[in-house]
């Protein structure tokens, strides 16, 4: 087994705003200069170490873990989990 | 440090290792030794009947009658913050919450006490902004309410911002706890967060000014921990109601160093622990590192061995790691083993008491001139001055700042931040209550030292006194520059005499403080405003003398009490309108404090008083126009009758910032009885006019009148610091 | 009629609650450890509010994953009395117990002030004795109390009644200025469709005595009697159903 | 000019301490009975759309932008931005 960097990204849905997200796009505008970004959207970052027979399983099983523990709340979040980094020798 | 280092080899007969030069180094750091400041700060009174447990201590503590005592401290953390606003105020605030929790009290209270550069500046907004989100994210997840505070704006603070926390805690008197190490055989136990190598010498960092490389002394910034914290406090109280701990002490500066050389010198044992039992964040950690971690959320618990099962059963409930990592001994000594061998011994007293240090004091040679400003023309339009006045950051409404503490968690809050001078808390079990409040003006500290620090300790006690409490006892927090120049030591030690001198003639009993020196730019050399925040705690016998801010009811009558005198140096009126720093600040005097104290205190008591507030920062004017908005009530008030010395112009009238004053306001028809009150206390009071059913100031003064709509007064006072700072 | 009050690693107004509960109704309240929970013999559970778990990821989404809200599910289908307040509001909704999210405030940052809220429906086991259209007012102090919820979800909770207080201003109106959080529709609070497991914001425990409101209100009060008229199932004294 | 998606991630040091990490990983993962999964740690995260004239380009702006606007503090976090997507026309 190895081990994989897996990445998870939760957003608040379109009906939910992102306060955050318009909040740093106001003040971009407001100090001038940064005209050149829009649509600016916040999230929430996690990252993690996942044992697992291969970067497809290392996915499923944090997705399921997702899903199961409510990482994100599905009436307002989406969640986008990727496998960042190859993986390596697991530890213990 | 070579006298120091020839001091120790004297000591020891011997040279002391890396581990031990390491250990040495931070106990004798200013931080942690006080060694510049220790042979001034002790003219101040520490004695009193109330007080149980005086300086020397993490925090002090007062009884205050029943069986109950009240613990509290202030603490700094100047540099932390300024290179890490979030971090360095969170664990700020979790720094000064153990002290209080060390002595098997319930931490109920926080305050803090702030001060930055001009506004308007990017970096002060940065700080600013960040500061409070590390209080209110760290406090308000601890369930601490943070009840008061107050926060300044000058530009002496632009690169070195000042954080100053208290906590107040509540406990019974026969279950206090000590750090202290008194019998051989109890065991040592480490409980909290695991040890890492976050913060190795931070108290030499506390101990340095800030330069460009600060930014890069990375391993310096701590991160808190405020779930941990939470479970901390709730565990460490459980544990010690076990009755078998017998010393606790939280780690901060100089981690376990600190921690085990102070407990076993105060209790005149010594210890031997093996730092291989220490529970590490990282497995590769040396000896030296984990003697010198500051990591943070750490309590080191002193358990009697018939005990120890009980308390780690606690440990476990509540899922803290922990560790035994030693035992008392009688030897004297700090003996440190590791993996068997021995890698440090040295006497507790060798670390726990440096050299002092004994500095020279200068007073600085641009002073004279600074306080020689001439009078400047007095505005036409003294209603305009006055709103600008009220948007002025240092007077504006700090609501927007204290709405993001919870100030109410604990259910005991009943004067809350904006209402009263004070904040006032009552006790669950009983119909008491105590009130307490941070204050300094730094402007008047740094034209006049000893008035101005003198200055502070009467604001923080009238604050106290207009709520409806008896000042009991006080805390203080120096804030200077490098010590090492006369300048600032002369700041320094006249600072303190100001404040002995207000302490001693008010009766309030010194019980804990804290020295923070170094606040400096390295570059520039600008130091901050010597700035020593005071903090008066504060006890309410009866529920029905707790007072607030805000007129009442239209036809009571407003009085002023104390006298006025053209006392306009550094006031906020000269810096503020019109661009002015200097000028001689107000004289602070005992016997004039005492006076008016007494009379809103005894007016109170009578039940004739039904709002009451203290002058300070934009003198009677200022303090009238904030009654009114409170109160969303007008006035209709005569100045011309506020007792006066020496005053020749409305302006000064106006916005003299002269201490011992208030505002009250009665019902009608107490003005005899106030008279022979004030008479009785030898102080001064006069009837000014009535609250009115209008919605407008309306002051007159001869042959002048002054008119001023309460909405605009209100849009000035209550908007501004939004203004200022965009959205926090 | 016992009351569970239970206690999560970071909750912090559980003896606040337990105090009003206990001095000021004379309630047999009983503080619980989480992993000490076992709802045989109790009439009825709130969550209090505070950081369970340090509101680390989302405010309650760890709790609503602990053993104990297997006991307060059970209590709910059962029927019985399970209130959440601000924290325990914010574990009801990630538990799924409740419709809808509560989200990080508008405004972005904390804020502790006192509300005026008009009670918008009596189906409530909290809001059981309170007139519809009353106003009362309460403390609110916290950093993710914006309600949201699909819109047609919402409309759904306030033809059922289940919408139970709104934030409103002085004269009683939902306006934008009286809506601390941003929540939809104003909302501070709600409840299941049978009304026996109800979510709020604002803070009735800290309401609940003249000496700590700067009105002098005692509002809270009335909450925590109402809920004590449910268990009993006991008739309304006033307002219609 | 094109438009370039970029994803900024802000996260406490590595030698830093991650207490929401921790207790994520403690107190729901671990809890919720994913051993396989460890080394959990936390940050923020916030997308954007900026205009430029070529992805290096798109990255300066947005490094500028998050060092001016003090979008993280050096001391504590690293901050990663990365270009995502490849141009596409821009919008306005
Ligand atoms: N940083 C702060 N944190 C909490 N409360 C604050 C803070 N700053 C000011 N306050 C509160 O605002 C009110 C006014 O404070 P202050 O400006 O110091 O008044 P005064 O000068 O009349 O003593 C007080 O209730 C005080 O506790
Ligand atoms: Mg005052």
């Amino acid at each position: 087994m190895r081990e994989y960097l897996v990445e998870v990204i939760i957003q608040n849905k379109e009906m939910a705003k992102d306060p955050e997200g318009e909040t740093i796009e106001r003040d971009l505008i407001h100090r001038g200069g940064y005209d050149s970004i829009r649509a600016v959207r916040s999230g929430k970052y996690l990252r993690m170490l996942v044992k697992a027979d291969g970067p497809e399983r290392a996915r499923e099983i944090v997705v399921k873990m997702c899903n199961e523990l409510r990482l994100f709340n599905p009436v307002v979040h989406s969640c986008s989990v990727k496998v960042r980094a190859s993986g390596r020798k697991g530890g213990d | 440090m070579p006298e120091e280092l020839d001091y120790v080899i004297g000591q020891l007969g011997r040279e002391p290792n890396r581990i031990e030069l390491g250990m040495l180094e931070l106990m004798y750091s200013e931080h942690c030794s006080y060694k510049s400041s220790r042979p001034i700060l002790k003219i101040l009174p520490r004695e009193g009947p109330r007080v149980l447990v005086g300086p020397g201590y993490d925090a002090g503590i007062v009884d205050i009658g029943n069986g109950y005592v009240v613990a509290f401290k202030i603490e700094s953390h100047n540099h932390p913050s300024a290179i890490d606003p979030y971090n360095g105020a969170a664990t700020g605030i979790g720094g000064i919450v153990r002290d209080i929790l060390c002595t098997n009290c319930r931490p109920v209270a926080l305050l803090d006490s702030l001060r930055f550069g001009p506004p308007r500046k990017g970096r002060t907004k940065w700080l600013l902004k960040y500061v409070v989100k590390g209080i209110s994210d760290y406090g308000n997840r601890i369930g601490v309410p943070t009840v008061a505070g107050e926060v300044e704006f000058d530009e002496s603070f632009e690169t070195n911002c000042l954080v100053n926390v208290a906590c107040v805690g509540i406990g019974r008197r026969d279950s206090i706890v000590l750090a202290k190490m008194e019998s051989p055989g109890d065991y040592i136990v480490l409980m909290g967060s695991s040890t890492g190598r976050d913060g190795i010498h931070g108290v030499t960092f506390a101990s340095k000014t800030i330069t460009a490389e600060s930014e890069e002394e990375r391993p310096s910034v701590q991160i808190g921990d405020p779930f941990m914290k939470k479970m901390i406090i709730e565990a460490t109280l459980e544990a010690v109601a076990t009755g078998f701990v017998a010393g606790l002490k939280d780690l901060g500066g100089a981690g376990l160093t600190c921690a085990l050389s102070e407990m076993s010198f105060k209790g005149g044992t010594g210890v031997e622990v093996e730092l291989e039992r220490v529970h590490l964040r990282e497995e590769d950690m040396t000896p030296y590192e984990i003697m010198l971690s500051e990591s943070q959320e750490r309590m080191l618990f002193v358990v009697k061995p018939e005990g120890l099962e009980r308390v780690l059963g606690v440990f476990r409930k509540w899922g803290l790691p922990h560790s035994v990592i030693g035992r008392v001994t009688d030897t004297g000594e700090i003996l440190v083993k590791y993996r068997g061998e021995v890698v440090a011994r040295l006497p507790s007293k060798l670390l726990a008491e440096a050299p002092v240090l004994h500095r020279r004091a200068k007073r600085p040679r641009d002073l004279a001139k600074a306080l020689k400003v001439p009078k400047p023309r007095e505005p036409k339009d003294l209603g305009r001055a006055l709103v600008r006045l009220l948007s002025s950051p240092n007077i504006a409404s700090k609501e927007p700042i204290y709405s993001q503490y919870d100030y109410e968690v604990g259910i005991r809050t009943i004067v809350k931040p904006g209402d009263g001078d004070a904040a006032v808390l009552r006790l669950l079990e009983e119909p008491r209550a105590i009130a307490v409040k941070a204050d300094c003006n730094s402007r008047h500290c740094r034209l006049d030292p000893f008035n101005g620090h003198a200055g502070a300790v009467a604001e923080s006690a009238r604050n106290v006194v207009a709520v409806g409490a008896e000042p009991i006892a006080a805390v203080d927090c120096c804030n200077f520059g490098n010590p090492e120049r006369p300048e600032v030591f002369w700041q320094f030690s006249e600072g303190i005499r100001g404040l002995s001198y207000m302490l001693e003639g008010l009766g309030i009993p010194c019980v804990g403080g804290n020295v923070s020196f170094y606040n400096e730019d390295e570059r520039t050399g600008r130091a901050v405003n010597p700035t020593t925040v005071v903090v008066t705690l504060g006890l309410v016998e009866e529920l029905d003398w707790v007072t607030t801010m805000a007129f009442k009811e239209h036809g009571d009558e407003i009085f002023a009490v104390g006298r006025t005198y053209a006392e306009m140096g550094g006031s906020e009126y000269y810096h503020w309108i019109h661009g002015i720093s200097g000028g001689r600040p107000p004289r602070a005097s005992p016997g004039r404090e005492r006076s008016s104290m007494a009379i809103v205190k005894e007016a109170i008591r009578r039940g004739l008083i039904d709002a009451a507030h203290d002058c300070s920062k934009g003198g009677i004017a200022v303090a009238l126009a904030i009654m009114a908005i409170k109160g969303g009530l007008g006035i209709d008030v005569d100045l011309g009758r506020i007792p006066r010395s020496g005053v020749g112009r409305l302006d000064e009238l106006l916005f003299s910032e002269s201490y011992a004053r208030f505002v009250i306001s009665a019902r009608p028809g107490s003005a005899r009885e106030l008279r022979a009150i004030a008479e009785r206390h030898g102080g001064a009071i006069s009837r000014l006019g009535r609250v009115v059913d209008s919605s407008e100031l309306f002051m007159r003064y001869g042959g002048r009148a002054i008119r001023c709509g309460l909405g605009e007064l209100r849009e000035a006072w209550n908007g501004s610091m939004r203004r200022y700072l965009g959205e926090l | 009629m016992r009351i569970a009050v239970l206690n999560f690693p970071g909750s912090n107004c559980e003896l606040d609650t337990i105090y009003v509960l206990r001095r000021l109704l004379n309630l047999d309240a009983e503080l619980v450890w989480h992993e000490a929970f076992d709802r045989s013999g109790y009439d009825a559970a709130i969550l209090p509010g505070g950081f369970s778990y340090g509101d680390y990821l989302r405010a309650g989404t760890i709790a609503a994953h602990s053993p104990a809200m297997k006991h307060v599910r059970a209590m709910a289908d059962e029927g019985k009395p399970v209130i959440g307040i601000c924290n325990g509001f914010q574990m009801l909704t990630e538990a799924g117990l409740l419709p809808g999210a509560l989200l990080r405030n508008e405004g972005l940052s904390f804020v502790c002030r006192w509300v005026s809220l008009r009670v918008e429906s009596n189906r409530s086991a909290l809001t059981w004795l309170l007139p519809k259209g009353a106003i009362i007012r309460l403390p609110i102090a916290h950093a993710e109390g914006r309600y949201v919820n699909e819109r047609r979800a919402i409309r759904e909770l306030w033809r059922n009644g289940q919408v139970i207080l709104t934030y409103v201003d002085e004269l009683g109106n939902p306006t934008p200025d009286a809506n601390p959080n941003g929540s939809m529709d104003n909302i501070a609070g709600i409840c299941n469709e049978r009304g026996n497991v109800v979510g709020l914001m604002p803070h009735p425990e800290r309401g609940a005595e003249g000496v700590l409101s700067p009105f002098g209100s005692e509002d809270g009060l009335m909450l925590f009697e109402s809920l004590l008229y449910f268990m009993n199932g006991g008739d309304r004294i006033c307002g219609a159903g």
